[in-house]
């Protein structure tokens, strides 16, 4: 039988995710794993926003911080259980994002970029500043979600490392397979179609302007998503993740992996994750490195990680 | 005054030009007709040198013009009108007119673009506005002219009839038989088969890739398989 | 009054800082649509050479003038190396390599000229002068005048000049650039070493008013980019505008409203601007029929 | 009534009229063809029938109601289908998908739905493929289904962009200069195609410069120029039309045309 | 085997520099002069470029893969408070190297910290304004998060110590004028003297800007900017008089020879300058030497080089002195310096000069 690419994307995905463990020689590279995890469930979204529907952000990040804070202020400030402001984090986001894209996304470009950018720069000014509610630059406490401690009480004990390794890895399963289940779907491909020409898309019937919100809404609730389980598993968030650097990050780590496919965005987020790891043995050339790492993978494999050596890939075997 | 032989072009993995060989006399009007996807846009880039030819050789007066990068073809007297026009859309008609002569820097050049808008009044009413704002067919109008500015020795037009009025698509095959009368040779791609060969000293026949007729504009007419085939008679 | 003057001259210093830097980017934009996030590293660099070079004994020109010629080789080579063999890569791929670019640099610079903080001293000394009550220091009128010149040059160089059209042809339609004879790919390489001179430029004239070191073309990357994309990308009269108004919104800001949120009321600003003028204000509009 | 009326549209940029005041109606099953100079206002008459553009002046009624300015993706809610001269093709999307959009009013809903890839959304997405599928059969495509459409050759792209069209199953057509770039023989395949669709009862508004196949086609001509109707009525009597002859035919068109007429 | 982590480069890179620095060059030392009981110590350090979440992954790394018994480092506040997270966790020993209050209080098992507090420096720097009569200030601090966690301390102070804030700005750290607030702050009425709290070259800018706008009120800046780079960059002459809160180290020379802190501070002097190739010592180099004295002095001390065996032996340090004071920690006190440990520093043509 022939595997959709869908369905083998997530073969190699769970695959490489289940496996990697065995190679662990301790805690942490559930660590490390866990984070790439993070930066990928992020990705992902900008997979969606940027790879499927051609639309740009430089301010993400901004959806990061607040699904971060949602956790960190909620339960203080509310009472809410962490696990659920997760959610109420995400729903925080996604009407955020409604807000701010119905304005923003008539932009194109790198006009959309820079409103975006915009936008993240005034969440972090934001975090920063009001140090009275977010504990200003050097960021604040995050509670415990006691997810932990309720898998122990069921009798399975897994180290902090550990079990954010699964957790997180369990919800960027999910959210590849929703990411992917949308690229063949008719809003999935109504996305990649206005990416082609907003005119025709428009004249096939597609409302461009509802298409964008929702890829861009969809996208905050990723970025959400990822703040909230960092600052859980960080207990501690500062407001540099909503910066303008985390953007750039997001962004590269799309653009390296192949901004239209979610297989790749997660390889990118992986590279970028793992590389300054392994380049600390490097000391001052780390930065030389990784810049250098960053321009030969977009000279030789142009379309990115994934997309590229697919490409090479096929035409070997032609 | 151009050679083609074995031109081979691929794009990626597939090769969509295999071996073509074909000949342009100077002062000839010699065209190109063939389905879509034939190959003869591809062709025509070969030629003009922004596309990578994987083998085979192009002569062009004398010259071996294979390794000769694109830009510097132009000053060699090889100028193209392409398909789907490539004007610069962000750039007024004037200043799309003075960037076809970019190659020269000379009083020449007014005088030509005169010469331009004496051929395509239209242009002169809208010289100073963005061409992107043309009509398909202005727009066309300004690719020719702007491709006549760079005073070619050798004309290569894509399909230069595409989505012009009546009216005006004899003009330009007018205008083909005029250039022939200023020593202008032309490499004429058309759909418009008919036209094309009724202006044309000679023709070839394209099919996937391979040039598989060829002959007198005369001959070629009277050819039952290019009557069927592509004259629709 | 005096306060209202003040307020001004702190945002027309400021804003001819971002307007500098914002005209650096207006070239390779208009020549590949690329945004180079590299050029904030420009800006450093032609500051920090520059500093090695007054340590080293040089007179400042002496050392301004190497701080540009090695910026332009610099950016010629970034283009050689990394942008022309990723020629046909989409836009986004050409900016992360900006981005990695921009990594790399810093890197380079940390390593070969350390990480301290420098200070050129000014051009003709730190006596401020006196207008109305306000004060400015001189170096601020050079910073302006530079942005001044700067414009003034790219303006004829993109209106005046056969060569300027070339560029914007380039970026508009490289396919048909070619087929009249440009050389787009000395067009690029023109325009890389034109964007370094440009910004090394940059770095010489500000840093005696704004330290450097070798982190600080970041933020004044971050702060071009939305000065230029206020005024319109790729169009000298937006990135010199954009600049301005950033800074006298900045300055105004700090003055009049509140400083904690001076950058805040900054992106409103372009936010409300972009929101009226969907490509800034003298961006061009792309009439591309269908 | 008609099915399309166009009642006295106009638009100008930068104060030149490219359009002005011009009125036609279309009825179902019909084709009325739009012919005129170049830079006539054929295709900006186009954009603001199919609400790219919006007119200044001007109303366009579809089944009586008034459509005017109404954004694309509605009109294409409305039965309003078209294509591009300036070809608008989804270039990094396979041929087939690039047919499968056309189908967006027929395949679209609920955005979750869609994310979870419950069945109804893939039910929706199969149809829609088996409906492209056919389409692309029609134009003659079908071997190109799975390449990218933007290596496709001009001529081909065209055609797709018919079938796209096509797909959203509209009631009236608009189709700009759909032969240009077409041989003969191609020419008459879209003819064929024009023809069958229109006995399906699509209304079809053409704008060509092939004046063989207007002649053939159109049940109405409608001239411009200058953005000004100058003419209307049945082929015949139109292309014998001195107006439309100086301004568009040129004396050699017309004899050719009443030669093989 | 002991570990660090500082932000050698990122937003706080002028703080984690010489920090990392120093601590190479202090093991460096260590090890030539044969160790400690004969074994030589080794080091591993981590650049967090001022990430919290990337300094939480090293300590982790240290911890887990490494397996150090001990870490130094977090340069700003927001890393110390990953690091801390991760000691406590794995019970490792950790002396931090950023001012908040928080990493210590409440007072955490494993983790300690030798900069003075924020709070400190805000108390140090009103006593001194008191002494000269000046009670009513402006306030103008960067958004960094050492100029806003200083300004968030000195706000809570100021009242307690007298001292009234008439005048609250922020400038962004890399922002190139600050005039319009200086502007603001001098046209309060009433008021008498400004304090910076930043560090970095916004401060060099805000003296910059204070001599160009001609203003005369005393100036007072925050121990982030004791190093004579800060005189370097705002210019000698522009400089003149401004004072603030500093450690020995900046005035060893000036030192009374009876100060036991003089020899620490001019032999620590002497040697990061030679390692630094000239670059000048800064209050944060200092900090870092501490924390490596502290340590190691803990290391020699502990009866194993198991982590809690050397936690115990931090816990038990007293009577060290160190650059920046001298250190006296206990159960209940995990900083174990005073108000002591604060000089008030002016500046004095192009050089420093003890306020007694
Ligand atoms: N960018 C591309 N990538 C891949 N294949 C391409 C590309 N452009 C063209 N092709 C393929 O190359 C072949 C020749 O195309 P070409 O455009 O040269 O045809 P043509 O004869 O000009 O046709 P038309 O009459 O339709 O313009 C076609 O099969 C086409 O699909
Ligand atoms: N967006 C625009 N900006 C400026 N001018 C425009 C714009 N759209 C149309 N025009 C002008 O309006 C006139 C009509 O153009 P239109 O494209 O409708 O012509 P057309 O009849 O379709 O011509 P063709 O047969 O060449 O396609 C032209 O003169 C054109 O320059
Ligand atoms: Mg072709
Ligand atoms: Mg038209």
């Amino acid at each position: 039988m022939r595997l959709s690419s869908k369905q083998s994307t997530l073969l190699v995905l769970a695959a490489l995710m289940i496996i990697s463990p065995f190679f662990f020689p301790s805690n942490y590279y559930y660590r490390v794993g866990s984070l790439v995890f993070v930066n990928a469930i992020a990705v992902v979204g900008i997979v969606i926003l940027t790879g499927y529907a051609g639309q740009i952000s430089l301010g993400h990040a901004g959806f990061v911080g607040i699904g971060g804070y949602a956790c960190a202020l909620l339960p203080v400030h509310l009472g809410v259980p962490p696990a659920l402001a997760v959610v109420l984090g995400a729903v925080l986001s996604g009407a955020v994002a409604y807000g701010v894209g119905r304005p923003i996304l008539r932009l194109k470009g790198y006009y959309l970029a820079v409103a975006s950018l915009g936008f993240g720069v005034l969440v972090a000014m934001v975090l920063a500043n009001e140090g009275w509610l977010t504990g200003g630059p050097d960021g604040i406490k995050v509670p415990d979600p006691g997810l932990r401690a309720l898998l122990e009480s069921l009798g399975i004990t897994l180290t902090n490392p550990q079990f954010w390794y699964a957790f997180c890895g369990l919800v960027l399963f999910v959210g590849a397979w929703l990411a992917l289940n949308l690229h063949d779907s008719p809003t999935g491909r109504a996305l990649r179609a206005l990416h082609g020409s907003e005119v025709a898309a428009r004249t096939a019937g597609v409302d461009v302007a509802k298409a964008k919100l929702n890829a861009f809404v969809i996208s905050a609730v990723y970025a959400s998503v990822a703040g909230s389980l960092l600052a859980l598993q960080n207990r501690l968030i500062t407001p540099d993740v909503a910066g303008f650097m985390h953007s750039i990050e997001l962004v590269t780590m799309a653009v390296l992996g192949g901004a239209g496919s979610v297989l790749g965005g997660i390889f990118g987020a992986a590279l970028l994750t793992l590389l300054p790891q392994v380049l600390t043995v490097l000391q001052d050339y780390e930065h030389v490195v990784l810049g250098l790492v960053m321009m030969l993978v977009m000279i030789f494999l142009p379309a990115g990680l994934i997309p590229s050596a697919r490409r090479l890939l096929r035409g070997r075997g032609e | 005054m151009l050679t083609v032989e074995g031109l081979r072009s691929r794009y990626g993995r597939i090769e969509v030009l295999h071996g073509v060989d074909l000949f342009v006399g100077s002062g000839e009007i010699v065209t190109v007709v063939g389905a879509n996807g034939a190959g003869k846009t591809t062709l025509l880039r070969c030629l003009s040198g922004v596309q990578p030819v994987s083998g085979g050789a192009i002569t062009f007066r004398g010259e071996a013009m294979t390794c000769v990068p694109a830009y510097r073809r132009v000053a060699r007297g090889l100028a193209q009108s392409p398909e789907g026009r490539q004007i610069f859309t962000n750039l007024s008609v004037e200043e799309n007119l003075r960037l076809g002569a970019f190659i020269f820097a000379d009083e020449r050049v007014e005088r030509d673009m005169a010469d331009a808008f004496a051929m395509f009044p239209i242009l002169r009413e809208k010289r100073n506005q963005l061409a992107g704002g043309l009509s398909g067919g202005q727009q066309q109008m300004l690719a020719i002219a702007r491709a006549l500015m760079g005073r070619p020795a050798c004309l290569l037009l894509d399909e230069p009839s595409m989505g012009l009025a009546p009216i005006l698509v004899a003009q330009i095959f007018e205008v083909v038989k005029a250039l022939k009368a200023l020593d202008v040779t032309v490499l004429l791609v058309e759909q418009n088969a008919f036209g094309a060969l009724s202006v044309a000293d000679r023709g070839y026949v394209m099919e996937t890739g391979r040039v598989t007729m060829g002959g007198s504009a005369d001959e070629l007419i009277a050819d039952p398989r290019v009557r069927e085939a592509y004259l629709g008679i | 009054m005096s306060d209202l003057l003040q307020f001004l001259a702190s945002g027309v210093t400021v804003g001819a800082v971002y307007a500098l830097v914002a005209l650096g980017f207006t070239i390779i934009y208009n020549a590949s649509d690329v945004v180079n996030f590299a050029q904030g590293e420009f800006v450093m660099l032609g500051g920090m050479i520059s500093v090695a070079g007054v340590a080293a004994g040089l007179p400042l020109p002496l050392a301004a003038l190497i701080a540009i010629a090695v910026t332009s080789a610099i950016g010629v080579a970034l283009n050689t190396f990394a942008i022309e063999p990723a020629r046909g890569a989409p836009v986004v791929s050409l900016i992360i390599i900006t981005i990695g670019a921009s990594i790399f640099i810093r890197g380079v610079t940390q390593i070969v000229l350390g990480k301290g903080t420098h200070r050129l001293p000014s051009f003709s000394g730190d006596e401020p002068l006196h207008v109305f009550g306000a004060t400015v220091l001189p170096q601020s009128l050079w910073v302006t005048a530079g942005a001044v010149a700067i414009f003034v040059a790219l303006w004829l160089f993109f209106t005046r000049t056969l060569t300027g059209r070339a560029v914007l042809a380039t970026s508009n339609n490289r396919l048909a650039a070619q087929l009249v004879g440009i050389n787009t790919r000395f067009v690029m390489t023109l325009s890389f070493a034109l964007s370094a001179a440009i910004g090394a430029l940059a770095g010489v004239l500000i840093t005696p008013i704004l330290p450097t070191s070798f982190e600080v073309g970041i933020s004044l990357a971050l702060k071009g980019f939305a000065a230029a994309m206020l005024g319109g990308m790729g169009s000298p009269k937006g990135a010199l505008t954009g600049g301005l108004l950033l800074g006298l919104m900045e300055a105004l800001t700090a003055g009049y409203i509140s400083s904690h949120y001076k950058d805040a009321v900054a992106f409103f600003v372009i936010l409300a601007v972009l929101f009226a003028f969907p490509r800034g204000l003298y961006g061009s509009n792309p009439t591309e029929r269908v | 009534m008609s099915l399309l009326q166009v009642e006295g549209l106009g638009i100008s940029f930068g104060g030149v009229k490219a359009v002005n005041d011009v009125s036609f109606a279309l009825d179902t099953g019909r084709i009325v063809s739009v012919i005129g100079p170049n830079g006539a206002g054929k295709t900006t008459l186009f954009n603001m029938i199919s609400g790219v553009y919006l007119p200044k002046s001007g109303k366009v009624l579809l089944d009586g109601e008034d459509v005017t300015g109404l954004r694309p993706d509605l009109l294409a809610g409305r039965g309003m289908s078209r294509t591009f001269q300036n070809l608008q093709i989804f270039h990094e999307m396979s041929v087939l998908e690039n047919v499968i959009v056309g189908f967006h009013m027929h395949e679209r809903g609920p955005v979750l739905s869609d994310l979870l890839g419950l069945p109804g959304s893939r039910r929706r997405s199969r149809a829609a493929a088996e409906g492209a599928r056919v389409l692309l059969e029609r134009v003659g495509l079908e071997r190109a289904a799975e390449r990218e459409a933007g290596a496709l050759s001009y001529g081909a792209l065209k055609r797709l962009e018919i079938a796209r069209a096509l797909a959203a199953g509209p009631r009236v057509l608009l189709l700009d200069e759909p032969a240009a770039g077409c041989n003969a023989v191609e020419t008459e395949e879209i003819d064929r195609l024009i023809c069958e669709v229109a006995r399906t009862g699509v209304a079809i508004l053409l704008v060509e410069h092939d004046m063989k196949l207007v002649m053939r086609l159109s049940d109405t001509i409608v001239v411009l120029d200058h953005g000004e109707k100058i003419a209307e009525g049945d082929p015949a009597v139109v292309s014998r039309n001195p107006k439309v002859i100086e301004a568009y035919l040129g004396a050699g068109t017309t004899e050719a045309l009443h030669a093989h007429g | 085997k002991i570990g660090a982590i500082v932000s050698e480069t990122g937003p706080a890179s002028s703080l984690g520099d010489p920090e990392a620095r120093t601590i190479r060059m202090m093991v460096e030392e260590l090890n030539t002069r044969g160790g400690i009981k004969g074994e030589k110590l080794k080091l591993v350090l981590y650049d967090d470029s001022g990430d919290p979440s990337k300094a939480k992954t090293f300590a982790t790394r240290l911890v887990e893969d490494d397996s150090v018994v001990a870490m130094v480092g977090g340069t700003t506040t927001g890393t110390s408070l990953a690091i801390l997270a991760v000691a406590e966790e794995s019970k490792v020993p950790f002396i931090s190297l950023a001012g908040a209050i928080e990493i210590i209080d409440p007072v955490k098992p494993y983790v300690f910290k030798t900069p003075h507090t924020d709070r400190m420096a805000c108390l140090k720097i009103f006593e001194d304004m008191k002494s000269r009569g000046l009670v009513k200030i402006g306030l103008i601090s960067g958004t960094d998060g050492f100029g806003a966690s200083m300004r968030a301390q000195c706000l809570t102070v100021a009242k307690s110590s007298g001292i009234e804030i008439v005048a609250d700005e922020t400038y962004g750290p890399k922002d190139a004028d600050m005039t319009p607030q200086l502007t603001n702050i001098r046209n309060k009425p009433g008021i008498q003297a400004i304090l910076n709290s930043g560090f970095g070259q916004g401060p060099a800018t805000i003296t910059r800007n204070y001599a160009q706008l001609g203003i005369t009120l005393p100036l007072y800046q925050s121990h982030g900017v004791a190093s004579n780079a800060f005189i370097e960059l705002s210019g000698a002459k522009n400089a003149e008089g401004v004072r603030l809160p500093g450690t020995a180290l900046l005035v060893g020379e000036l030192l009374d020879p009876k100060d036991p802190q003089k020899a620490v501070v001019l032999a620590y002097k002497a040697s990061f300058e030679k390692a630094a190739g000239g670059a000048p010592v800064s209050t944060f180099g200092g900090y870092a030497h501490d924390a490596m004295r502290i340590l190691t002095g803990a290391i020699a001390k502990a009866p194993s080089a198991k982590p809690a065996a050397i936690r115990d032996a931090i816990e038990a340090t007293t009577g060290l002195v160190g650059t920046t004071g001298t250190y006296n920690y206990s159960k209940t006190d995990h900083l174990g310096l005073d108000l002591s440990a604060f000089r008030i520093l002016e500046i004095n043509n192009g050089g420093w000069k003890l306020v007694q």
